[in-house]
């Protein structure tokens, strides 16, 4: 709609209000954008963290983000939709992902943005290697996120 | 038939490779049959492979199953559970 | 925890962006925050909206809107909460309210978000007329509304 | 015993009073006996506090129901279901 992609990848920060302003502006049919922001915590699975290398698959992550939006956009009454996800080496504090969704109201953007975040999370091909105290190591999938994903039922045909 | 193979994440680093073209014998045509012939190379490619590891696979940029068909310059991606977000 | 109150009601306009960074500044335990901002429409059941008034109770709004709040930190595992909602004359695409939550993992937040939402819409004292072009009128308090609240249980004791 | 009554919205609108001071009299002591009492001035006040109008009323700030007592120098304010959000 904005002219802009849906979707971004990339190693820079993204400025979440500047974001969620131009989702918004100049529509008068918005009445709810909600947001998420997912960041690097210093602390996982026990282990202080020292920094962490986020890995894709240029193309296919694009696209796999790209599709979760257009399935979200199918499932939820959503104007807008956009997902950034930050790629390369990162702080504890640092922004990981932001997910933005814009409707009329609130229950269909609140569920927007969490199936994209559930699905973000099981589908779309990024890799977390983090640098902690205790050494190098790659973030293991949590069952607790596929279980996430799973409670979206299958759509309508 | 020769496809374009990718690898990611822990699996690169296992196999020690980002990624290769291969030229495949007649007989491997899908995900399972391709998986197959990679681990029967034995060593780093036998353990980083094996059967009872969690692995996803792409076909030309979508996920795909054991039994998706490969053809001809076919991009086909190898990587272990998404972990993003 | 910031030393700043967790409930805000006033004309002023407010930053989303600004007040989502503030919520997770120097804290590396946060690692999820969710955010939702209602706006005005330039329709609502129907009619076209020029604009709004919104009436509120001083004293008991911050009141409800701080208990609603406190519960829902006593529900779910977020660090921190804030609640900013204005009151006055607005426009369509003004913001109303804005509501973030904090907290190390994703479900939580999402789930406080909308928790909050759901019983401001049924419980703090505010209320809007309408200037349409068919006229003034006091919104109708939706049963929708009530059936988002209603899905929340009643907390365990 | 005094209380404070206060009215918002369109209730504040129809019975032309943002609020009041009111002498109670005896037996007048909970949010149904007041609101029957305030019914029985007539007029707008009847129309607007009718019983079978949805309203919500809040003694000292807090949401309270038909039965919640009143003291001297509480403050009762009535209004109709909120909307904000």
């Amino acid at each position: 709609m904005s002219g802009q992609s849906d979707v971004r990848v990339q190693t820079e920060d993204f400025d979440a209000g500047a974001e969620m302003a131009a989702m918004r502006r100049g529509d008068p049919k918005i009445g709810a954008v909600a947001a998420f922001i997912g960041l690097v915590r210093d602390v996982n699975d026990g282990s202080a963290v020292r920094s962490m290398t986020l890995e894709h698959y240029p193309g296919m992550t694009e696209r796999a983000l790209e599709g979760i939006v257009t399935e979200a956009k199918g499932r939820f009454r959503i104007e807008h939709a956009r997902v950034i996800h930050r790629v390369g080496e990162l702080q504890p504090t640092d922004q990981i992902v932001l997910v933005i969704t814009a409707g009329g109201h609130r229950g269909d953007a609140f569920a927007a943005c969490e199936f994209i975040m559930d699905f973000l999370k099981t589908q779309a091909p990024l890799w977390k290697k983090e640098q902690t105290v205790d050494g190098t190591r790659w973030v293991e999938a949590r069952g607790s996120d596929d279980q996430a994903a799973a409670r979206w039922e299958p759509r309508q045909a | 038939m020769v496809v374009k193979l990718l690898y990611f994440a822990s699996l690169r680093e296992q196999v020690g490779s980002s990624g290769e073209s291969l030229d495949l014998p007649l007989g491997v045509a899908s995900v399972a049959t391709l998986r197959e012939h990679l681990i029967a190379r034995g060593g780093v490619w036998q353990s980083a492979l094996a059967g009872n590891r969690a692995l996803r696979v792409a076909v030309n940029q979508d996920l795909a199953v054991a039994t998706t068909a490969i053809k001809e310059g076919d991009e086909v991606a190898f990587f272990p559970p998404v972990t993003g977000g």
